[in-house]
């Protein structure tokens, strides 16, 4: 059970034209850096791409916007980005708001064959427009379904061989619950370490998730609003 | 193991200055009153952050940040900021003892499992049945719901800070609101700049005013149907 | 934020006849020993009880069984119990029996404001006799509705006062997910450590589902099928 | 990294014996043909679980036990067993290198998320559309379906392990299952102590014959449609 690949070059084989992908991310906290890399080096085009955000105008997914390289994106807040606002109002990018607590489960439902599920979030706002509603317990709810990827790139602290992988601080975000709902789920991480390393009762995400591994290099994990105080 | 827990501010007080309305540290520091001992409270971006600042002595909180962590303290200090530890507006925070980190599904279970007991955010407009509107302005860039939408459809205690009208003067506490909405029939209190409401029975209650301002000067700032019963008392701020 | 109680007496009181109880525990491992035996000393009846299985005849739920405290069993999988059977066949007792996987799923989604979803599991069985039918990716799915308790009680390796609770080898299994779904969850643990002690990193149950914690006491652990290989 | 992990069997081997059809041995020797390098696979309760005493050499596979563990290993050394640690049949196991503990909904997420790529489980009655009934006989004590019914909806693949016929000699191999079912138009193989068949297209296809034993011998034993073309082979077991 090895699934370690060289690079993210290696990792992303198999991504075409067209294709639906996954990328785990809150803000620019937890993004697969090194896969955002290669599929700007690639140039591969027409993505739909659901994550939680769109980076900002010279990182994270904001790479691949400048190159006008995503046709579609499935988020839940996407400020931050003036070429995203530009592409967006001129009708070049299409754009789906999911609201935040919806997009974390319809990813897990897709991970976890549950096609289908009724939440409250959103009823009698638009989101709700087209959805089946329904009560339960006097209180309304809307029917929001599975999503999938033909790919899931996720970002994390710790991995093995094996696939399994331990994220760090508020990075986890969306990464586990994408890695179950690839097809393909390419994990790439700060240290991949040897089998039988991590402890298997702190294990984040269980290798059957992931199919492609690897080591990732350069991580410039930028940091997007930097507060602090001073020490007097 | 019972030993109170230093908490730290997020970020540096200001004075609170009683201008004959509240500014926004009024605001929070008004809201900061409703906290009670042992809540989890998820503050939204903004000005709701600033609660945080404000807890009353003697009570413990923890303040749940949507992206994915529980125990959330106060801003690093310089230089010791990490990456990959941020709240949900995307600002470097630290951990208290007893934090978690958990992943984004987890975390809306707890919102939407109604495990969080107080849910604190902004508004652009609130109406008398208790619909918000706060993230969609028609013809502006949308920068999407982010965790609004579920917050306010789980949330069963859910405060507004906002100001009471808008930079032309204009009521944002009304009969309906005419932005895309949030959510509806969900917010059970707001305060503003002027004042506190409870909504109940499709209809805003006064319940306190701010330093200074009349009854009447409330009234004329609100286009919703404002119920006045009695004697309203002024905030007792400090 | 401090949640702890001194035991298990303490931490079932307000549990009542006629209340929903969840209890963790797959088989014999990972049951909250101790509550049980407060339960079984204060002669609650009428219980309905969720949990995966229901002991043995003298150990875990069995204990309950013995003296009629349990008026309805929700369960995946009731063997190894003559007790059961007997109040069973007698019309003593009713049982409403799931599979696993939903089982598990009803008491997150419980937990986590999911009113109803749909699983593939049961389709076509009596199962899913009374549920709504509906077709997804061309393959039927049943409806099946969350489950909630009164009270949940849980039975973790480590935890803090602010209820953060680490589990230990397959002693997790419903655990994390009853603690989700309880009105009020009681966990009792092996080590109650100090605030700050566990790293916020590993803990499996955030405190924010827990209401009350305490250190139990003499844990039998008693295994239920004892397979070994000699050293030779 | 790359150095092939060492795996113990789970039970002591014994000796396979052709009796002209297979024991059980040999059916779990021939179902451990089917494994692919790489699978995650989860066994039953009983018979299946020996599968994993015949791992074919230089295929690597994981063993998922749906109470919340993935990279099960054999039974511990006497004294050294962890009663927080067992397997879906409740016996004491160990870990192997690259082991995972989970909970029971992320475990159920596997498979009916179809992330485990082979079940094997056993049978009461198999029927040639591929409906399996395993989990109660009507009038006797129920026991449950376990995680059985969420594993037949969810497995791209699953093979049944089962005796051909009952003890009175009646085929479990039926055009109809007549006891409850589990799962409908699931199973894709059967391997029994006579044949190797294949479900597809409302019948079964006669595969593989076990040692010694005729098509016609087969064909008496089944009561469901069996197809058989050509020459059918004897299972090579050893």
């Amino acid at each position: 059970m090895n699934k370690v690949v060289a690079n993210s070059n290696k990792a992303i084989e198999g991504i075409k034209d067209g294709m639906t992908l996954m990328l785990g991310g809150f803000g620019l906290c937890g993004i697969p850096e090194n896969c955002i890399g290669s599929l700007v080096k690639k140039r591969i085009t027409n993505l739909t791409c659901i994550s939680n955000n769109a980076g900002v105008d010279d990182f994270g997914l904001g790479l691949l916007l400048q190159q006008r390289q995503i046709k579609k994106m499935i988020s839940s807040y996407v400020g931050e980005n003036d070429e995203f606002e530009r592409q967006m109002l001129n009708g070049e990018l299409e754009v789906d708001l999911i609201p935040q607590g919806s997009l974390a489960e319809r990813c897990r439902a897709g991970g976890a064959g549950i096609p289908a599920f009724f939440t409250p979030a959103g009823f009698g706002t638009e989101v709700a427009e087209g959805k089946e509603i329904r009560e339960f317990n006097g209180k309304p709810h809307i029917l929001e379904s599975a999503l999938t990827a033909d790919f899931a790139i996720v970002k994390a602290w710790k991995g093995d061989p094996f696939g399994n992988l331990i994220f760090k601080g508020t990075a986890r975000n969306f990464n586990p619950v994408m890695a179950m709902a690839g097809k393909i789920t390419i994990a790439e991480v700060e240290e991949l370490v040897e089998p039988g390393e991590l402890d298997p009762n702190q294990i984040h995400t269980p290798g059957i998730f992931v199919q492609r591994i690897f080591q990732g290099v350069d991580y410039e994990k930028r940091i997007e609003q930097r507060t602090v105080r001073s020490k007097n | 193991m019972k030993k109170e827990l230093s908490r730290e501010p997020f970020v540096q007080k200001t004075k609170y200055q009683n201008l004959g309305m509240l500014d926004k540290v009024g605001i929070v520091k008004r809201i900061a009153q409703e906290l009670q001992d042992g809540w989890y409270v998820n503050l939204g971006i903004g000005i709701p952050t600033l609660v945080a600042n404000y807890i009353p002595q003697g009570i413990s909180v923890e303040f749940q940040s949507e992206n994915g962590l529980l125990g959330m303290g106060a801003f690093p200090y310089d230089g010791e900021e990490d990456a990959d530890l941020i709240n949900a507006g995307k600002q470097t925070v630290t951990l208290l003892p007893g934090a978690t980190l958990f992943d984004s599904a987890t975390s809306f279970a707890m919102i939407r499992g109604q495990h969080v007991q107080l849910t604190v955010l902004g508004a652009m407009e609130v109406a008398e049945n208790g619909d918000i509107a706060n993230w969609k302005i028609p013809g502006r860039m949308v920068k999407g719901m982010g965790g609004a939408m579920d917050l306010v459809a789980s949330a069963e205690n859910i405060i507004v800070a906002m100001m009471h009208t808008n930079k032309k003067g204009e009521s944002k506490i009304l009969s309906n609101c005419t932005l895309p909405l949030t959510g509806v029939a969900c917010v059970k209190k707001v305060v503003t700049n002027l004042a506190v409401m409870e909504i109940k029975d499709g209809a805003f209650h006064l319940i306190e005013r701010a330093p200074g301002v009349s009854v009447e000067e409330i009234q004329n700032a609100t286009e919703g149907t404002l119920i006045v019963e009695g004697e309203i008392p002024e905030m007792q701020l400090d």
